[in-house]
């Protein structure tokens, strides 16, 4: 009995639950308009078109969590990813794995550097990253000089995304391995928890021998790779390489982290809480067009939908607090 | 550099036929038509919609090449953003550089004309090339393509590719972006017009944002809901690319036509069934900007006013005359759309 | 007077020329000059009368830099603001469209951007938990979804009769109207933050929210009064941007809300809150303004201006962070 | 070899403008407990701070076991088997109990972090310390004594052999203390040396063998604590005499100031009901938790009772927030001074005037000049140790930085003062200083609230002692009646 009244707590007390809660009743009503929308390829056509916010999201969820925030990463996709795309088109390299070891290693020395900034020269991170946001996606244009990369320019490197493995999209595989590796490390290992450590408390956890300076850089280049990972991706996954790419969408990724429960001010959130909230994101975004909402009203739906659930995370915080209170006893 | 997009290139144009077509316009057309001459010595600008585009690059080298071997001094400027507010700090400094002219592909059909207004006040020469402003900020507009000739060339491409009947769909850039709606509008205008076209079924237009994830989201999500699609129309650069990966990926039974960049669309045309695309079209940018530049010299140099019924000679491109817009201002036409399909397109897959 | 044990508190402030002269403020007005002596050399039309003659364009992105200080100071961001001014250019045109006399046209511009700013407030100033920037991320989705849905097909509106804009966008001789608005409201926005108790409140909050609040300064009523102000300015600007546009579109204030705040960052107004003056937000954005205008004028790759932009951003806020620790360093 | 497991000699450690420590010694016997004291700010903290590792001293040698050592970071003295509870807070709140006891040396698997291993050695050290809550807990969800309960059990899952515990009984009522007491008496018992930072006498005295005292970052000497008298101890702390510890003046009782009526909030306190007369000095007291810091906080409109009402000199009063009340003249001098009470980066002057600021201004504008003048006056009212109104209030020590918070409260007319515990971590002078001015006010004919965990606080300044247990009014004692015991047992009621 006791048990399993604290089952049912738990679910009620996690952030994370609700959120799975509300992605289930969204994928219901959904499914209610078009039948078409919960079938296997239809999901993972959305997963494949997401990834790539999907896979941001989780260096968010690292940059977040220690109080920071990155808004540079959709211009650092956009360097990566073109530099690739001016690659194949001048064949300079063609071999796809190299292809994407230059892009991760593009978008961890653009991290690399943010992290410096940030964590040696003490530039607030906002401030940093959207000096950033300029140069990068200033660095994209550059290195496209008016090009851009199309399909018949990228050879074999499109194939990446179109292939799969047991059936499953190479994209999607790319995406679910970076997610258990992200769950693995931020639960299981002692890197993760410096990172909470950090966020939850810095100067505590200066003063127990972590170097949050070190830990700060990390986090910023973890989340600079996954950019460039991301923009070798977007790449392969458009089969076009443009330097305006993504222009714009790191709000999205900050948005669906924050809907993922992860707090702004650091310490708290989850890779679960990340993955709920950038699934929430990308259903929105796939059923839009799907369940017939006028196009023009559909940015005002999508903007209305993201205020109502954050605004219904607060009060289903609040009424959990308050429940919290009555059971105690007085 | 291939220049053969447009229609109306007359071939080898001699500077005869030149003074020829203009010779209403008296003792300064004289000079005009004399290849360059002192005419071209000032300085002339163009501004395009975005930076990092090749179809505004191309525009931009074909009204540099134009302007350079007529002696003038050409300024290409691309806005900091594709926005009209972008637009209009670029014009404000052109207009302190005291350029002769300005030939602009607008962001926005009105919010340049405060701007324009305080060019032409200036005394500065105002054209428009490939998306027009509206009237009064403008002295013409070189028009890529007639907007009924692209909707009729399209609608065309639509039933034939169909086979005749059929649903279709649209898959658009923003619902906003004029061009696309007037190309639209005119793609339903032909289909009311005649009765071959009576068993077609436009069952959407969807709106990609010109974002390539959105694009692919609503592509899938048109297949999804009309299973018995058989072609998608996307009349936008960005849009058309999109759709066509999704559907050559797919090897979906859909087929695609519409407006596209050959460089971006190569991959997809073709007539087998591995291609999505088996035809597109597009006008040649080049020649857009060609175009643009002898107009913008025959401002200058007063051969035309912009009033309709102007006629002037576009170097060697031909005799261009001044014909009334719909929206009440003047145009001139470029040519017919261009077609590329799998004869031509590798041979313009490397121009643009 | 002295206390029990017979200690003092010195109570006069150290003033010292040095101190003036080598503060933030002082190194921008050097900065400014410099930037102007540059552009003038690398570009033969940057003069007096061309550089005010480009200005409004980019002056009423400094209406929003004012608030947007306040916000800052703060310790949150307003992202919205330029969907408020899209909205509010908007309805203003659409105003002007139906006929309305000049005066009503004026109310609708500020009255639309103010309930986009009360809006903002509202939310957050009920909803405290939220952090400001993922709030003003969902409105500005919204005001700017509901510009898209009022423009409606086209995307766009222009002014029918451009008159009374025509109007505000007159000059003084070579000095526009909107130049001395802006000085009137630096002047006003400065003096607020500066010298009165108000200001002083935006800095305690800024610096610890609880101590304010338990000091009885009113929190909320301050936020909520600062974000209607940012939405009343937005609402200014969308007038002035107007009249510098005569129309309105999807696209209209894309990208002002982070200009407005590199300005700020840029004049060293921190975004983590309670630091900075308004002062140095003004005259790094002129000294932004005049940079702009000049790489403008010798036609630089438009991207390169923003490379730069950047770069300075950084560089502005490393440098006296870099030199602070040398001194220390060297102290020690 | 060395007598001493610790020894540290010509330590001198210099910030920004402070020297904090200024050629100062240190000898810690094997299985000692060495009680460290001194006024705020003379050191003792940064003193530690040197000897984990955390600052590096300037000058000065430090030797273990007779070897000198150098630590480079908190991480080598860890090795080395010392074990810190900082002053202020180290945890985590958003992490477990565990982690937080465990953080900076998981129990690591193959790279993997045993939870399931780190949990039950968590929970067996929490049993140890016979605490109340579990190994999964939320930290941030914990009490503050609670959370000094894990920051414990950090020291001791390190198996360090010199723990070092900086003011561990601020934050912790009487019996909390003696639950210490027993632990820090079983350490010394296992061989650990200890070092014991208090403001306390009476913890010296429970535990201490000897006793080293700084002052003004300097060293003034160590003496067994047996034989030394308190009078001794404070002359070399304060370096003058303190005659009276509790100066509580004789006041004239006047009429009934505040009265509180059945105030609830759900959750957190019930039904309660007391008054204030003027001149009185009203002691709050209870255990860590019973809800006294809630009660004035609903007082002062921090927070919203569900219901009850308040009354001022009679009347019933509306208070929505904290500004309200002020009006009124009631005034919260908050418990945590560093979280609610100051700005930190602020100059004090600002600080003292924040609250009245709007009273000197002239049409909404500031008058700094009347500003630095009033924050003068009240700045050396209370006798702040400062050089200027602008030094930044984080350049303060605790006694001093409560000081400044006193002074806030002084810029107007008031006719309620409450102070939730205003001598937490303050030294004896300062507190002597600030029990001098409570009597002041009360003189004057404030009506004052003290909330209290410290007996002889309680007992010593309050005219009327109220006890508070698990949210209720347990009792209310006379100072005529009222004994250690007897609050004891009504701060105990609902255990029994
Ligand atoms: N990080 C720091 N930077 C600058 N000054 C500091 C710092 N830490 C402490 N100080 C200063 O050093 C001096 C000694 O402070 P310390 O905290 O060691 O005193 P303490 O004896 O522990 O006092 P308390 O009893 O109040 O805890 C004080 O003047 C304090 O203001
Ligand atoms: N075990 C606990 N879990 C969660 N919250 C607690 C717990 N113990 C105490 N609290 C918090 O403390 C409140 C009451 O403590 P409050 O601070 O008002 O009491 P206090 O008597 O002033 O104690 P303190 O001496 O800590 O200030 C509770 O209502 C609750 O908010
Ligand atoms: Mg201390
Ligand atoms: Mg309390």
């Amino acid at each position: 009995m006791k048990e399993n009244k604290s089952v049912l707590k738990k679910i009620t007390d996690s952030r994370e639950a609700s959120l799975l809660i509300v992605l289930i009743v969204l994928c219901i009503v959904i499914s209610l308009r078009s039948p078409s929308f919960m079938t296997l390829k239809s999901i993972s056509d959305m997963l494949k078109n997401n990834a790539v916010i999907m896979i941001m999201t989780l260096g968010m969820l690292g940059v977040l969590l220690i109080g920071g925030i990155d808004i540079s990463i959709a211009s650092t996709l956009a360097f990566s990813g073109m530099s690739v795309g001016m690659l194949m088109k001048y064949g300079m390299v063609q071999n796809t794995f190299v292809l994407f070891l230059i892009a991760i290693g593009i978008g961890a020395l653009c991290g690399l550097l943010i992290g410096l900034i940030i964590s040696r020269g003490k530039v607030l991170p906002i401030i940093a990253t959207m000096g950033f946001m300029y140069i990068y996606r200033g660095l994209a244009y550059i290195i496209a000089n008016s090009q851009w990369a199309s399909a018949e320019n990228l050879g074999t490197f499109k194939d990446f995304a179109l292939g799969s493995v047991l059936g499953v999209n190479n994209v999607i595989i790319v995406m679910v391995i970076c997610y258990i590796i992200f769950f693995i490390v931020m639960k299981w290992t002692k890197v993760g928890r410096m990172v909470y450590a950090v966020g939850s408390n810095r100067e505590a956890a200066q003063i127990s021998g972590i170097n949050t300076a070190n830990v700060e850089l990390m986090v910023y280049t973890v989340m600079g790779t996954l950019s460039g990972l991301c923009g070798a991706l977007a790449v392969s996954i458009y089969s076009s390489a443009q330097p305006n790419m993504l222009y714009g969408r790191e709000m999205d990724v900050i948005a669906a982290c924050v809907i993922g429960g992860v707090s702004m001010t650091g310490g708290r959130g989850s890779v679960a809480g990340a993955l709920l909230g950038s699934l929430i994101l990308a259903i929105i975004a796939k059923a839009l067009p799907l369940v017939g909402i006028e196009a023009i009203a559909q940015n005002t739906v999508k903007g209305v939908i993201i205020l109502v659930v954050i605004v219904l995370n607060v009060i289903t915080q609040r009424v959990m607090d308050k429940n919290n209170l009555k059971g105690r006893e007085m | 550099v291939g220049c053969g997009g447009g229609n109306n290139d007359s071939g080898n144009t001699d500077s005869g036929s030149s003074s020829e077509a203009t010779d209403d316009a008296g003792g300064d057309a004289e000079d005009a038509g004399d290849e360059g001459g002192e005419s071209g010595s000032g300085t002339y600008a163009i501004v395009t919609k975005s930076a990092g585009n090749p179809f505004n690059e191309k525009t931009a080298d074909g009204f540099q090449e134009v302007i350079e071997a007529a002696g003038g001094t050409a300024i290409v400027k691309h806005p900091e953003a594709p926005t009209a507010d972008a637009q209009v700090s670029v014009i404000q400094s052109l207009i302190s550089q005291g350029v002769d002219s300005i030939c602009i592909a607008a962001n926005d059909e009105n919010a340049l004309q405060a701007a324009l207004e305080e060019a032409m006040d200036a005394g500065i020469k105002v054209c428009c090339e490939d998306s027009k402003t509206n009237p009064d900020s403008r002295q013409v507009f070189v028009n890529q393509a007639g907007v009924q000739e692209i909707g009729q060339a399209l609608m065309d491409a639509v039933l034939d590719i169909s086979g005749g009947e059929g649903q279709w769909a649209v898959l658009s850039a923003t619902s906003q972006a004029a061009n696309q709606n007037a190309w639209i509008d005119a793609m339903k205008e032909v289909m009311e017009s005649d009765d071959k076209y009576s068993g077609l079924e436009l069952v959407e237009v969807a709106y990609g944002d010109d974002e390539p994830q959105k694009s692919t989201d609503q592509t899938q999500a048109l297949l999804a809901k009309y299973p018995d699609l058989k072609v998608i129309c996307a009349p936008t650069t960005v849009g058309i690319n999109a759709a066509a990966k999704v559907l050559q990926d797919e090897k979906s039974s859909v087929k695609l036509t519409g407006l596209g960049l050959p460089s971006e669309m190569a991959e997809y045309i073709g007539d087998d069934d591995d291609h999505s695309c088996p035809y597109m079209y597009l006008w040649n940018p080049i020649d857009l900007g060609r175009l643009g530049a002898y107009t913008s010299m025959a401002l200058v140099d007063g051969t035309i006013t912009g009033a309709e019924g102007d006629k002037f000679t576009a170097g060697d491109m031909g005799d261009y005359e001044i014909v009334a817009a719909d929206d009440g201002g003047t145009e001139m036409i470029l040519g017919a759309p261009f077609k590329f399909d799998a004869d031509n397109i590798d041979e313009w897959k490397d121009v643009y | 007077m002295a206390g029990k044990s017979g200690r003092t508190i010195a109570n006069v402030p150290e003033k010292s020329l040095k101190k003036t002269l080598f503060c933030w403020e002082g190194m921008l007005v050097v900065l400014f000059i410099l930037i102007n002596v540059f552009c003038a050399s690398i570009s033969q039309s940057y003069q007096f009368e061309n550089v005010l003659r480009e200005m409004p364009k980019y002056l009423t992105e400094m209406f929003l830099l004012f608030p947007m200080a306040f916000i800052l100071v703060l310790g949150e961001i307003d992202i919205s603001v330029g969907a408020t001014v899209c909205l509010s250019a908007t309805m203003t045109c659409m105003a002007s469209n139906k006929g309305l006399p000049f005066a009503a046209v004026i109310l609708t511009a500020l009255l639309v951007g103010t309930i986009c700013g009360l809006v903002n407030g509202l939310i957050l100033t009920n909803f405290q938990e939220l952090p400001p920037m993922i709030v003003t991320l969902g409105t500005q989705i919204v005001f700017r979804g509901i510009a898209e849905i009022a423009l409606g097909s086209g995307g766009s509106i222009s002014l029918t009769n451009a008159d009374g804009f025509r109007m505000i966008a007159g000059k003084v001789g070579i000095i526009p109207y909107v130049f001395f608005i802006v000085i009137l409201m630096a002047v006003l926005f400065s003096v607020v933050l500066a010298k009165t108790t108000f200001g002083r409140s935006v800095y305690a909050i800024g610096s610890n929210r609880l101590a304010a609040y338990y000091s009885g300064i009113h929190v909320q009523t301050i936020r909520l009064i600062i974000y209607t102000v940012m939405g009343f300015m937005a609402g200014l600007a969308a007038l002035f941007l107007t009249s510098v546009l005569y129309g309105a579109n999807t696209t209209t204030g894309n990208g002002f809300e982070m200009d407005a705040i590199a300005m700020a960052v840029f004049g060293g107004i921190s975004t983590s809150g309670g630091k900075g003056r308004l002062l140095g937000g003004i005259i790094s954005g002129f000294t932004i303004i005049c940079l702009r205008i000049g790489l403008g004028q010798i036609n630089m790759n438009p991207q390169l201006i923003l490379i730069i932009l950047g770069i300075l951003l950084i560089l502005a806020v490393l440098l006296p962070n870099l030199s602070a620790r040398l001194n220390v360093k060297k102290k020690a | 070899m060395s007598d001493y497991v610790l020894e540290l000699k010509g330590i001198t450690k210099i910030f920004p403008g402070v020297k904090a420590l200024n050629n100062v010694q240190f000898q810690l016997k094997k299985g000692e407990v060495h009680a460290l004291m001194g006024e705020n700010g003379a050191g003792k903290s940064t003193f530690i701070k040197v000897i984990t590792g955390v600052h590096k001293a300037e000058e000065g040698e430090m030797f273990l076991d007779g070897r000198k050592i150098d630590f480079k970071g908190p991480r080598d003295a860890q090795a080395a088997g010392i074990a810190a509870v900082y002053q202020h807070p180290t945890s985590y709140p958003d992490l477990s109990v565990a982690e937080n006891i465990f953080m900076g040396h998981e129990i690591i698997k193959n790279g993997m972090i045993q939870w399931k291993k780190m949990n039950e050695e968590a929970t067996a050290l929490l049993n140890q310390l016979n605490a109340d809550f579990k190994s999964t807990d939320e930290m941030g969800a914990l009490s503050v004594a609670q959370q000094q309960m894990v920051e414990i059990a950090k020291a001791l899952s390190t198996n360090a052999r010199i723990i070092i515990l900086d003011e561990p009984t601020a934050a912790l009522t009487k019996n909390e203390s003696e639950e210490l007491y027993r632990i820090v008496d079983k350490l010394r018992d296992d061989g650990v040396s200890i070092i014991f930072i208090s403001h306390r006498f009476e913890d010296m005295y429970r535990l201490a063998t000897r006793v080293t005292v700084f002052r003004d970052s300097q060293y003034i000497g160590t003496y067994d604590v047996d034989g030394i008298t308190n009078a001794d101890l404070i002359k070399a702390m304060v370096g003058r005499e303190i005659k009276d510890l509790f100066p509580k003046p004789e006041v004239k009782i006047g009429a009934e100031v505040l009265k509180v009526e059945g105030l609830s909030r759900m959750g957190y306190y019930k039904n309660v009901s007391f008054s204030v007369h003027a001149g009185e000095i009203i002691g709050l007291t209870g255990l860590v938790g019973a809800g006294r810091t809630e009660v004035v906080e609903s007082i002062c409109g921090i927070t919203r009772p569900d219901e009850g009402k308040v009354y001022l000199e009679g009347k019933p009063i509306q208070i929505k927030q904290p500004s309200d009340a002020m009006k009124q003249g009631i005034i919260l001098l908050p418990e945590d001074r560093q979280k609610e009470g100051l700005i930190m980066s602020w100059g004090l002057g600002r600080n003292v005037v924040l609250p009245t600021m709007g009273k000197y201004a002239k049409n909404g504008f500031n008058d700094e000049k009347k500003e630095r003048e009033i924050s003068k006056e009240l700045l050396e009212d209370v006798d702040t140790k400062a050089v200027t109104i602008f030094d930044p209030a984080s350049s303060l020590s605790g006694g001093n930085q409560q000081k400044v918070v006193v002074a806030k409260a002084l810029g107007q007319e008031m006719k309620v003062v409450i102070m939730d515990e205003p001598t937490k971590g303050v030294d004896v002078g300062a507190k002597a200083e600030i029990y001098q001015i409570m009597g002041d006010l009360a003189k004057k004919g404030y009506a004052i609230i003290l909330i209290s965990s410290e007996m002889p606080e309680i007992l010593g300044m309050s005219d009327r002692i109220i006890v508070m247990c698990g949210g209720k009014v347990t009792g209310e004692l006379s100072r005529g009646e009222a004994s250690q015991e007897g609050i004891l047992e009504l701060a105990m009621e609902k255990s029994k």
